[in-house]
């Protein structure tokens, strides 16, 4: 009978409209973000890292730009670390070529800026804010 | 004598003008611009309560929530909305009729607000109870196809000028059984006066006596005021948006507003024609009743929207000449011996 | 006398349902149809040339921005292509656990092809139901990969990790939503009457102009050859696997969204297979992290969601690859667009651009 | 996994074909081809259903900085066989007759090759640029590709090529 698919259809809406909804109230409700999620800003351990610079040598996109600086003794001090998201693309190389395990995403996925200036900031910086509100 | 609460509150209020002013006639004249006031706060307010209504609806039905954050849940969305579309820039594109193009948007809205005279809100309760009222009804109803033809001609677009041209060939096509299902009404009433058609459903509503007119005229309001699944007209996966493609900030407001205005006004022509009108048990009054029944058919008929996916321009129109005409014409045949057996039975 | 003349209408590159930014120049006479030229270019990036200049492991990630909605399958062709240039054996888990991930991402796909269509045929609700579903296998990669969309989670060799106990378990409930809800879609629009008056008999591709486009996937598949390189390559696992080509009868929009259904159907029956089979051991080959193919080249087709999604794959000995070379389903398929488009109205040419299924990432490249 | 097109039939192509060339010492010898034998050969391998290479599935070209290489890969449902049938082009000048004539489904990946690569194909329905602006110049995917600067003049949209570098 012609129209019975339409009358079927209306259920399914029907149920729907009373039904459980799916979406959440976003800032005040979060979804949880997984254990690998890749996204946010490289939180980068400055007593780890020691300046080899692999991370940028295997960024596909040239995203991260560092300068090291070597002390009297021979070692390697990152002096800025700066990362550009607007380059990134969040493949995870970078941390994955890592061998000393020093750099991680922070996860925090809300990254748009009204600026694109505000995309670029330094790891290095972040990880001293971080230190000193720690402290 | 009638009884509905907004009658008796219309005629004490005379009472209370008369010995002030005096003079009857223009007592009339107040009331009757008191009246013109009300119907078109009606239509402003529906066009707010329906914006977010039909968000809401169309929200709950697509397992989400819909607007919540501005106010308590979400109840002050249309209010930002309307705000945001004061505010927005008015642009006029290059290569327009000017004044089709400003006309447009103005002249859509009258006979959208002007049927609203015709509807018995309540017993008694009728702006212009006329003779020919549900003739008057449809014809003004049908002059909205020029202001959709006036905006897509005028744009100097493409996808406006499909749009306007679809609006002609469905909302034409579908005038004609529109027109044919009712009589059948008219035939049993006897009247074309709205609220003799009200009354006369005192006893058993039309849509037990009219099934068949009750689906034609359910398919051809919403063919009439572009309701989904027959939104050709805007058909926003094809045409982009029809007529309105050109338009931005009040201009597009003003279609939208007459859209609603639509919206509501198939709600309570359904309802006053089929439904019974103002007419319920008495525990409820009337007036309640009226919108009970209206708001009902408005759900439902977003519900139907929401839910099939938008037909097709060739297919709606020969389904309405092809399908619709001789049922609604057939449907009329069977009125007519109806009404015949039931006097010989009497 | 009065006369009618034809007029171009340019849809896209911005407009609703062109999927991204196809422009498509559509000849009309009225609202019938009487040609449609697709222009295209709009998103194209120049992946090929920028492949050139990357390290073979770097390139892996580009290949998610090509056919963004199935990235996993992008990742595969191209890791499996470098493979078979440097001679790399792939481990067991991880050809199942990869089989597992694409399998789920044509799901995934095929709810973006439900979704689109729906939409493009003025049902939004119809879009948002799609979605929904599809956000339970984008949780999914989230959490095995980390990423939702541009996974780059198949690498050269094997995969990046394990696929977790969470991962496998999820996976299992959702293949057991299946039938649910594909039971609410045949409820909401298969059985729908506007639904199937508005697809069925529209847009014909015949079994022979199929093949003459050089078209592939599900769209070859509609107009009646049983032609699925899963079958005919049996590439991975696939060999071991037992699963039904659907095949259309007369290629028009209708078979075109049925197959798509029935395929949800056989992937989810491929993925319990791999579930049930999955074998423990190594997730990853032994690859040099300084990969050196030897000189030559090498050609990999996979069979992508929207058709035969081939890498060719030029080596000079050295880490980086010389020519890559992407044979694009999505690019070939929109040669049959004018095709399909002819004689019919404005409204079918909507729903032919959503049947073909051509995404722009890929199309442009 | 389809299998390569044996030795046996390369060497019956060779004595129907005087341009077909191949290294009977590799495992899967690409077939090379004078462009003034390609076309034959393509219909050949076709249209005969001996071969029914009824698939084009691989089209593509390659820079080798000498000469430019066009590469076309064969695919036989029937008989589940390849063939890989590859064509050295002068890079100057590069032209060859369309596969379109052939397999009309190779239409615009030729396309693409002539907008990246500059090759142009004989006998082309609508040889036109698919991917790149109408008006560009240069080849991108050629192995000495300097990008084009976009400039616009008086409201146009114009390519101007780089300062050379010296």
């Amino acid at each position: 009978m012609w129209g019975k698919g339409l009358v079927t259809g209306l259920k399914v809406t029907w149920g729907h409209f009373f039904g459980k909804k799916e979406t959440v109230y976003y800032p005040e409700e979060k979804l949880p973000m997984t254990e690998r999620f890749r996204g946010g800003h490289l939180m980068l351990d400055v007593e780890k890292c020691i300046g080899c610079k692999v991370c940028a040598m295997n960024c596909p996109n040239a995203a991260l730009k560092l300068t090291v600086e070597m002390d009297e003794n021979k070692k390697r001090h990152m002096i800025s670390y700066v990362h550009d998201i607007g380059r990134c693309m969040y493949c995870d190389l970078c941390i994955e070529a890592c061998n000393f395990k020093a750099l991680k995403w922070d996860q925090n996925y809300e990254a748009a800026t009204y600026f694109k200036e505000d995309l670029i900031y330094d790891a290095v910086e972040e990880a001293k804010n971080r230190r000193d509100g720690n402290e | 004598m009638h009884n509905g609460i907004l009658y008796l509150a219309g005629q004490s209020l005379k009472e209370l003008m008369l010995p002030i002013i005096g003079s009857e006639l223009i007592v009339n004249l107040i009331m009757t611009l008191i009246c013109i006031g009300i119907l078109f706060m009606l239509v402003a307010v529906s066009a707010l309560v329906f914006t977010l209504g039909e968000r809401k609806v169309c929200a709950w039905i697509q397992v989400r929530i819909g607007p919540n954050r501005v106010g308590p849940w979400g109840l002050l969305q249309s209010t930002a909305d309307m705000l945001k579309l004061l505010t927005k820039e008015d642009i006029i594109p290059h290569g327009v009729d000017r004044w089709m193009w400003a006309l447009s948007p103005i002249l859509i809205f009258i006979p959208a607000a002007m049927v609203y005279a015709l509807y018995p809100f309540d017993d008694g309760v009728i702006f212009a109870d006329v003779n020919i009222g549900l003739f008057l009804l449809i014809a003004i109803s049908s002059q909205s196809v020029l202001p959709f033809l006036m905006g897509g001609y005028a744009s100097n677009s493409k996808y406006a000028m499909l749009g306007g041209m679809r609006t002609v060939a469905q909302m034409l096509s579908y005038e004609v059984p529109m027109v044919i299902a009712l009589m059948g009404i008219v035939m049993i009433t006897g009247s074309l006066k709205m609220s003799a058609i009200v009354e006369a459903q005192s006893n058993i509503w039309f849509i037990f006596l009219q099934p068949i007119a009750f689906l034609i005229f359910m398919v051809t309001c919403l063919v009439e005021s572009n309701r989904p699944p027959f939104n050709m007209v805007e058909g926003e996966s094809e045409i982009i948006a029809g007529p309105f493609t050109e338009y931005t900030g009040m201009r597009w407001a003003l279609f939208f507003l007459a859209e609603f205005a639509n919206l509501l006004s198939i709600g309570i022509l359904t309802a006053t024609l089929f439904l019974g009108g103002w007419q319920g048990p008495d525990f409820l009054p009337g007036q309640l009743w009226f919108w009970i029944k209206a708001f009902l058919m408005v759900l439902i008929y977003q519900w139907i929207g929401w839910t099939f996916p938008r037909t097709r321009m060739d297919t709606i129109l020969s389904f309405g000449w092809k399908v619709l005409l001789p049922l609604a014409l057939v449907n009329l045949l069977l009125t007519g011996f109806g009404i015949y057996i039931f006097k010989w039975l009497l | 006398m009065a006369t009618t003349e034809k007029f171009v209408l340019n849809m896209g590159p911005q407009h609703p349902s062109t999927h991204g930014v196809l422009q498509v120049q559509v000849e009309l006479d009225g609202e019938n149809i009487v040609g449609a030229k697709p222009v295209m270019g709009y998103l194209h990036r120049g992946i090929e040339k920028l492949m050139e200049s990357r390290t073979y492991q770097q390139c892996v990630p580009f290949t998610d921005r090509l056919d963004y909605v199935s990235s996993m399958n992008n990742n595969l062709g191209f890791c499996m292509a470098v493979e078979k240039l440097a001679g790399i054996e792939v481990p067991e888990r991880a050809q199942y656990i990869r089989t597992i991930c694409c399998e789920l991402n044509r799901i995934a796909s095929h709810h973006v092809f439900i979704g689109s269509l729906t939409n493009d045929l003025g049902s939004a609700t119809g879009m948002i139901y799609a979605f929904r579903d599809r956000e339970k296998i984008l949780d999914l990669f989230n959490i095995i990969c980390g990423a939702r969309m541009t996974c780059h989670y198949i690498r050269i060799g094997g995969v990046i990790a394990d696929a977790q106990d969470e991962f496998l378990q999820k996976t299992e409930e959702f293949i057991n939503y299946v039938p649910e809800m594909l039971d609410e879609y045949d409820r909401l629009f298969t059985g729908n009457e506007i639904f199937q008056k508005r697809m069925q008999g529209t847009s014909i591709i015949s079994k022979e102009d199929a093949l003459r486009f050089g078209m592939s996937g599900p769209n070859i598949r509609a107009s009646g050859w049983d032609y699925d390189i899963r079958k005919i390559d049996k590439y991975g696992i696939y060999g071991k696997l037992d699963f039904d080509i659907p095949v259309g009868k007369t290629g028009d929009n209708w078979d075109r969204y049925i197959i798509r259904l029935q395929e949800i159907v056989e992937s989810a029956k491929i993925i319990r297979q791999c579930l049930d089979n999955m074998p423990e051991g190594p997730f990853m080959a032994k690859v040099p992290k300084m990969l050196k193919p030897p000189k030559g080249d090498a050609y990999h087709r996979v069979e992508n969601t929207r058709g035969e999604l081939g890498f060719y794959v030029v080596s000079d000995g050295t880490n980086k690859p010389y020519r890559v070379h992407i044979r694009r389903p999505s690019f070939i398929n929109l040669q049959a667009l004018d095709h399909m488009c002819k004689g019919m109205v404005l409204a079918d040419a909507v729903t032919a651009f959503a049947t073909i299924d051509p995404l722009m990432g890929e199309v442009d490249c | 996994m389809g299998s390569y097109l044996e030795i046996k039939y390369l060497e019956e192509l060779q004595q129907q074909y005087a341009s077909v060339e191949f290294d009977s010492e590799q495992p899967e010898p690409h077939i090379y081809v004078g462009t003034e034998d390609l076309l034959a050969l393509m219909k050949e391998l076709q249209e005969n259903p001996i071969w029914a290479f009824d698939r084009m599935a691989n089209i593509t070209s390659v820079d080798y900085k000498e000469y430019i290489e066009m590469v076309y890969m064969l695919y036989s449902r029937r008989f589940d066989k390849w063939v890989t049938v590859k064509c050295k082009l002068d890079r100057e000048k590069p032209v060859v007759e369309s596969m379109t004539q052939v397999w009309p489904g190779t239409e615009f990946e030729e396309r693409e090759i002539f907008d990246l690569m500059g090759v142009e194909f004989l006998h082309h329905p609508d040889l036109r640029r698919i991917l790149m602006p109408e008006d560009y110049t240069a080849y991108p995917l050629r192995k000495d590709f300097v990008p084009l600067q976009p400039k616009i003049e008086g409201g146009v949209l114009k390519w101007l090529q780089p300062k050379s570098l010296s």
